[in-house]
């Protein structure tokens, strides 16, 4: 399909806009003046409706199909939120409207913050984080600034083998040191490793629970209690919140921060990269050191309170990615007390195809899972040369999107599979024979995974080429053809997903 | 078997548990939670308000909306970093498909062929406007994209220390200081003479410094003389670095054409509405030498089995997901979505289009500076579609009294610079019309007479 | 050249038009139109208004949206016929998605699978609805489809007489007068008796009748004895047609279960918002032995060359692009899209929550009823969602002074039934609260004390 | 794919909706309650939005597209007209709202009213009736009114044996007896033979102008004469109208009333087959009997006017399709005078795609088109044997919608392309370069061409049998396996499109 820029001709154009005869022409200085026009696209509009109708086409998303991207909680995101975030009372507000003509989008602010510190457990919320890591990095600078008003100097942040890649990258932008746990044969935190790393200079634990292997922390007291009495906090990366809404809270296990991902749990469509939204909650101790503004109420009216003397700033623009607050309390109060069926039947999901599967792929921790589980295609691999980005590539040819590969790295060749409570079990059964086909396959047939996928609009694409050769904008006369260096394309045989 | 909620999105029948549940081999749903220990659970149900049915929840929102004062209910000069520009019907389009809106992030590049071209379509285009040769897909908004770029700096120059012009948005400023403190980076500010700052002066700070950061227009919607800015940055060994305003770009010169290194900005006058200040984008551009040192996601050209053309994620060994605490950043989910609405947005006002709508953002913006020419604070800078103008009392007050006569008329600069309690921020978008700037006139001259 | 008007929506560039005429071989676009006379031409530019650009378009569309007053600035129980039920956000999905939207009829079946089983599947709803065998893929509104329906009969049965009952909406019965000029059919009107029709009348006037229409619930809102209605015109050989609301048929008895023939409607209850009266859809569905006889498109099922699935237009041979001045009907062009979003509305629905709705305003309405209990006009009568008041003085002058109250109290029956001028029609939808009811009857006691 | 009914189970389902307690619970008699529910599917939401999501991609529209679909004026309808739409102030207003909160919707139809006049050069408009079909019923009754006011008996209506199956259709249903006078060699109406069948029964004439040949009548003058002269009305098919707009209108050409397709020439989008609009005007002696209400201005107030005592009454409910005005309105604003140039473009497309195309297809009526043109396979036919209907479909395998068929009658293996003005010239290259190549490949490989298409989600289908077993819903536990009597398929040579 060509580019945008392909398809541009000289002196078309899609826009009509208003001019208005008379006004004062201001004259720009030369040396600030546009010198040459960007070389922006020139299409009709309907060649433009056209364009993006036939990309949305070549995209695969939860409207199209099934999407067990583990870790990334792929439910249904329910059409009628984008109704009310298209509202022009919420649409068209100008974050610097005065705040007695903003009540009803301070309230719903004010609503969201009260929820989540009562899903979380922790009373003081901020909604300002833009998605999960920034979630992570502000709880880090929380921490960061919690114990300098204390006086303590600590620099190293504890996290498991099993975390997400955001949260030893947010360890460093924080300026942390980084120690890391393992994982034990139950897939547990390893107590006796994780007492010998946490000290006087321990600032927190980082840690998913459940775990990005699915599994729930059995001695997350304990783990609680090693950093609590050594004086450090504990920060919840809550990515696996979809788990355990109304059943386990963060806050009671002993966790001082919590991010939410309201992309995942709350059900924020992605839109295939973002927005998201990444609010915090943490202990009363804590509160005041978040960021500014927070939403209070006062009798019947809200306001944003700029006055946290200990605050550590801002972390991004205004207060957050509203419309994405709006999509979230809408999804919240659609069900209300019952968020906890919301995470008993993603559980249930999860645990039917784990029995499904469980005996056609590597078991890499023999437990009840949680709303997701890590396989392993580690035997495929070694009998049959078929790995996990091939079974991945097969699944597109049964018409589902593969599960998060190579993820948690503690798995070699590692399917992490999170089905969400929204599928129907025809759904699961579909995939899960799918699965199974594919298992057989890779015995009789293996090229047909190492070819895959067959379906699609492209073939597999060279990611190593893509790598060495860095094409990464449209190059007009001078655009190198990609096609002339012909070599086997390359998948990378890693991380994709979560 | 309890009565279960009722969802119409949850999909299973009770059917469908019991022979689940058969399947597992355990005899309750409960019992799948047999490894949280019993006194970290919830021994009472969420203390949450009851569900809402769908037509519940549309009139309960509806409410809550109809207490916010939009700007198509009230005429508003309000801009400050948001602004209400036009965002056409095609933006729709891709906002409303559900395989753009309900993807992932494109890691399996053969399902993400959509989102992927349409990235690279929006990286050239932001490269086109900046004068860069590389754009990531998106930070999260104007605030934190600028402190990605001082990381970035840093790790190029080896250096602790970055440069910032008054005139650069609070906010912008008040993230990058959050940040600085993990990234171990001093913050210097550079006081603006006039409006404007004084090259000779950044030269001075800059001195030392991983980079300097300016706007252009600045928030004063004063132009600043960017060209002399950079350099003056250059000379220092500092990066330079312009934070613009996309919708500007089609009059105003590309910051890679006067010396910057990077650019970057809110993407939000390009395609998204105004959304009480988010979700927007932040865009990050910059020259080549910088690419493997940039944050976020990168979508490259590449070719399948038969040498077709496809998309994917590339130049991964920067990122969190392959580098873990090596990596440039800790980013993933971004705003790709609104990105994609700003491509849509420039495509349909291509290269004519966007002067065209610069164009009237300065005649009108100009008028409007006619109009009130008697107030106007910095009356030798030239401006873009904002200026400022000074009222008689403290504008928080001018503000209440023209709102009451349904004119909003702008940003009490003093909330964010200290003794400027009287002055206004006044925005002018290709929306406004001269008659609308004539109430705004008339409104200011009433409540607040000179 | 002349300079070109800047549309959007044209895709020629100068250069393309200067090579297209080249290609063609005349020197201008004039010359394409030198078959039309001179003396026909129009000679001068068309008198209209100038062109708006899109922003200006959209502000003056939403200023004329402005000065309606809709039913979420106003609580209102209005109805007669249109009625403000909730439209579930998945009919958005339907309607928004542009291979739907911009499709025409699907003469090509293999380009159109999509808008052809989706039709196959909105006729099954209909025929689960109304107890028939068939419906055809939708008409224009309620009002026509009762003049197809007259047609119908008046083949079938080779009679030219047809029976309304004046409970039958108003301007069904004007639209069917309308068509039955050139059917060459008389219409009949049978009147009410205290709210509801005598099946004895009806037996009478059915005496060589090809019809009998009636409405269930009735315009006035109440329940006919419709079974025995219908009876009475199959004793006199005349088909029994009936006028039903699908929103209902979650709780009444289905036409096909009491005798009808056909049984017809207005749509927009299910699926379609209120929109001044249109577009909407009407259905129309009959028994086995009508199917030939039928107005309009009909989907059927069929297999491709593999033995696969499809679906086509199908008994074309009725239709007036093969039979031409035979065919059953002229209608090409009917309301596919909004019979759609029915579907998906039902769908979303599902016989459960049809029930439920239906009992919702069924409740919602014996409790308006209950409020209002002094003022119902026909006590004795069972209701559906709808009923008659009685107030003190002439029906429009209580309508003005509940409005200023914010309450739009329902339709003024005297503008459709001489001696009625007192009476107003209260409609309660499920997205009515008891609480909305209160209100209603706090402003009907303030504004028109019994 | 599977029906909706076969995703079906029980229980399941995606509404949820408000339940009040302690409402009166009324009983309904016996005989009126619903016996046993009906069998709507039962999904839940994700369900829901996946099938239709997936039901759109086996469809194909103008935003897929070129849709040169001869007669239905296929332009790309603007996006911002759905946008406007969807304003609350139109779309949640009642019909019988009162006029005075209702003024900005008159304001628009009367508006509206007043643009349509001045485009036909006819004072008087209705915007009553819901499609073309209905204006042409319409314009029928409004003849009969009329002579039956004057006291005449006139019952015949002459049509030309090009026209669209509506126009015979509508003459029967108004109770009127048809007369079908010829075209000549240049695609003109015979006159010698209109002349033979004009007399004082005669009502009327029924004429699309230009033809659906695509071709301007040059003695349109004369034509109009001849009725006049004894004392007959002209009535204007509009659905060719997008032809002529500012450049020729039919009040000056002599036609007494008129039809628009807003969905052809307004833009209307037509939903997979509907909606539409067909408003009517007329002359000034036919405006009396003009359906009611009119919409009308006093002053600077708009008001419904239900004084009209010739009225030939209601044909339709309300006040026509509100939306439809509202998106044609808004169309038409977006263009003003320069809908000239909108009917000219399409003009010089429908002449360019005629020269790239007439040396392959055999081309009945030699002269320049309109905004359209029809040609004929007879010559594949005849010699490879490769029909109309093969073309069209092959035509699906290069990705293009396919022409109107078999229409009109009067030319054999007739493909009758409409481009409209709003596709780029690569558009109508490429369309052109297809049909070339089919053209070559009906000699090379004809079976090409009759096994078509090759690549849709289904093969060609069997029009005979639908006719034959009449499978016109879901028989649930009943329903007729159609593959079990396997035949050839058979597709009907026979009008499709128009
Ligand atoms: C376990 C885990 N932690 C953190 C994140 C980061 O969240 P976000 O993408 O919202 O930044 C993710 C997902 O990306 C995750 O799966
Ligand atoms: C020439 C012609 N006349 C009349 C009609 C009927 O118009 P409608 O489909 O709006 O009823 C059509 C199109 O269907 C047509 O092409």
């Amino acid at each position: 399909m060509r580019l945008l820029y392909e398809k541009s001709q000289p002196g078309r154009r899609a826009s009509t806009l208003p001019r208005y005869e008379g006004l004062p022409r201001p004259e720009l200085p030369d040396e600030l003046r546009r010198s040459s026009p960007p070389r922006l696209p020139e299409l009709s509009e309907p060649e433009l409706v056209r364009h993006f109708t036939e990309l949305t086409t070549r995209n695969f998303g939860i409207d199209t199909g099934f999407y067990p991207l583990g870790s990334c909680t792929m439910k249904y995101n329910p059409r009628v939120n984008e109704r009310v975030v298209s509202l022009p009372g919420f649409r068209d507000l100008h974050p610097l409207q005065e705040e007695e003509a903003a009540q009803g989008a301070l309230e719903l602010m004010w609503r969201l913050q009260e929820i989540l510190a009562e899903i979380a457990g922790l009373p003081a919320v901020s909604l300002q984080p833009a998605a999960g890591s920034q979630g992570e990095l502000t709880g880090l600078m929380l921490m960061r600034a919690y114990f300098a008003d204390r006086g303590e100097e600590r620099d190293t942040i504890v996290t498991a083998d099993t975390a997400h890649g955001t949260n030893p990258a947010s360890v460093t932008m924080a300026g942390y040191r980084l120690a890391k746990v393992e994982t034990d044969a139950r897939g547990n935190l390893d107590l006796a490793h994780l007492r010998e790393l946490v000290d006087e200079r321990t600032a927190g634990l980082m840690l998913t629970n459940p775990s990005t292997l699915g599994l729930f922390d059995e001695r997350i007291e304990e783990v609680a209690r090693i950093f609590h009495d050594s004086g450090a906090l504990l920060y919840y990366d809550g990515a696996n919140l979809n788990a355990v809404c109304g059943i386990s809270r963060p806050g009671d296990m002993g966790f001082d921060i919590v991010h939410y991902n309201l992309h995942k749990t709350f059900s924020q469509p992605h839109g295939g990269g973002g927005p998201g939204g990444g609010p915090v909650a943490v202990r009363e101790r804590l509160e005041p050191f978040l960021p500014v503004p927070a939403v209070v109420r006062d009798g019947e009216r809200f306001r944003l309170d700029y006055d946290r003397p200990k605050t550590i700033g801002k972390v991004r623009g205004f207060y957050g990615p509203f419309g994405v607050f709006v999509r979230s309390y809408a999804y919240i109060r659609a069900f209300g007390p019952a968020l906890r069926e919301m995470s008993e039947t993603a559980v249930l999901n999860a645990n039917y195809l784990l029995a499904r599967l469980r005996d056609a792929y590597d078991l890499p921790y023999d437990r009840l899972c949680m709303h997701e589980f890590v396989l392993s295609a580690r035997t495929l691999k070694r009998e049959h040369g078929a790995s996990a980005l091939d079974v991945a590539k097969r699944l597109m040819d049964y018409g589902f999107h593969p599960p998060t590969i190579y993820f948690p790295l503690v798995v070699s060749e590692a399917l992490m599979i999170e089905p969400t409570e929204t599928e129907a079990k025809e759904t699961l059964d579909a995939f899960a024979d799918a699965m199974l086909a594919i298992a057989r396959e890779a015995e009789d047939t293996p090229e047909l995974l190492k070819e895959a996928p067959h379906g699609r609009p492209v073939g597999r694409l060279d990611e190593v080429k893509a790598a060495k050769r860095a094409v990464v904008r449209y190059g007009f006369e001078e655009h190198p053809d990609l096609a002339a260096d012909a070599t086997a394309p390359r998948a990378l045989e890693a991380q994709k997903g979560a | 078997m309890t009565a279960h909620f009722q969802s119409g999105q949850l999909s299973l029948t009770d059917d469908d548990r019991d022979a689940m549940l058969e399947t597992i081999g355990v005899a309750s749903i409960d019992e799948l939670f047999r490894d949280i220990p019993a006194a970290v659970r919830l021994d009472r149900p969420l203390d949450l308000e009851p569900a809402l049915s769908e037509p519940e929840l549309v009139r309960h929102l509806e409410e809550l909306a109809a207490r916010n004062v939009d700007t198509t209910r009230e005429l508003s000069f309000l801009g400050a970093g948001i602004y209400d520009h036009y965002v056409p019907a095609v933006v729709d389009v891709v906002l409303s498909r559900g395989e753009f809106l309900t993807a992932y992030t494109p890691y399996q590049p053969e399902m993400s062929q959509g989102v992927l071209q349409a990235i690279f379509e929006y990286q050239t285009a932001i490269c086109e406007l900046t004068g860069m040769d590389v754009s990531n897909a998106s930070g999260y908004d104007g605030t934190t994209v600028a402190a990605d770029a001082c990381f970035v700096a840093k790790h190029v120059t080896g250096r602790d220390k970055v440069v910032l012009t008054e005139t650069l948005a609070p906010q912008v400023r008040q993230v990058v200081k959050t940040y600085a403190v993990g990234f171990g980076l001093e913050v210097v500010e550079v006081p603006h003479d006039g409006g404007t700052t004084d090259p000779a002066r950044v030269a001075e700070a800059a001195d030392g410094a991983a980079a300097v950061l300016f706007q252009q227009p600045n928030f004063f919607g004063c132009l600043e003389p960017a060209p002399e800015l950079a350099a003056a940055a250059n000379e220092a060994g500092a990066l330079a670095i312009a934070h613009v305003d996309p919708i500007s770009l089609g009059v105003l010169e590309a910051p890679g054409n006067y010396g910057c290194a990077l650019a970057i900005g809110e993407g939000q006058s390009a395609g998204n509405h105004q959304s009480f200040g988010g979700p927007h984008y932040g865009f990050l551009a910059a020259k080549d030498e910088f690419v493997r040192r940039l944050p976020g996601r990168i979508i490259g050209e590449t070719t399948d089995v038969d040498g077709a053309r496809g998309f994917v994620l590339t130049l991964q060994t920067r990122e969190q997901h392959i580098r873990r605490e090596k990596a440039t950043s800790n980013i993933t989910t971004n705003q790709t979505l609104l990105a994609l609405a700003g491509l849509a947005h420039l495509a349909w006002l291509g290269p004519q289009g966007l002067r065209e709508t610069g164009e009237t953002c300065m005649g009108l913006a100009a008028y409007a500076r006619e109009r009130l020419a008697d107030r106007v604070l910095f009356p030798e800078r030239a401006t873009f579609k904002e200026f400022a103008v000074r009222v008689g009392r403290n504008a928080t007050d001018v503000i209440r009294d023209a709102r009451e006569r349904g004119v909003h008329p702008g940003y009490a600069l003093g909330r964010d610079y200290p003794g400027m309690d009287d002055a206004l921020l006044v925005a002018v978008t290709e929306k406004r019309t001269p008659s609308e700037i004539d109430r705004l006139a008339d409104v200011l001259a009433e409540v607040d007479p000179l």
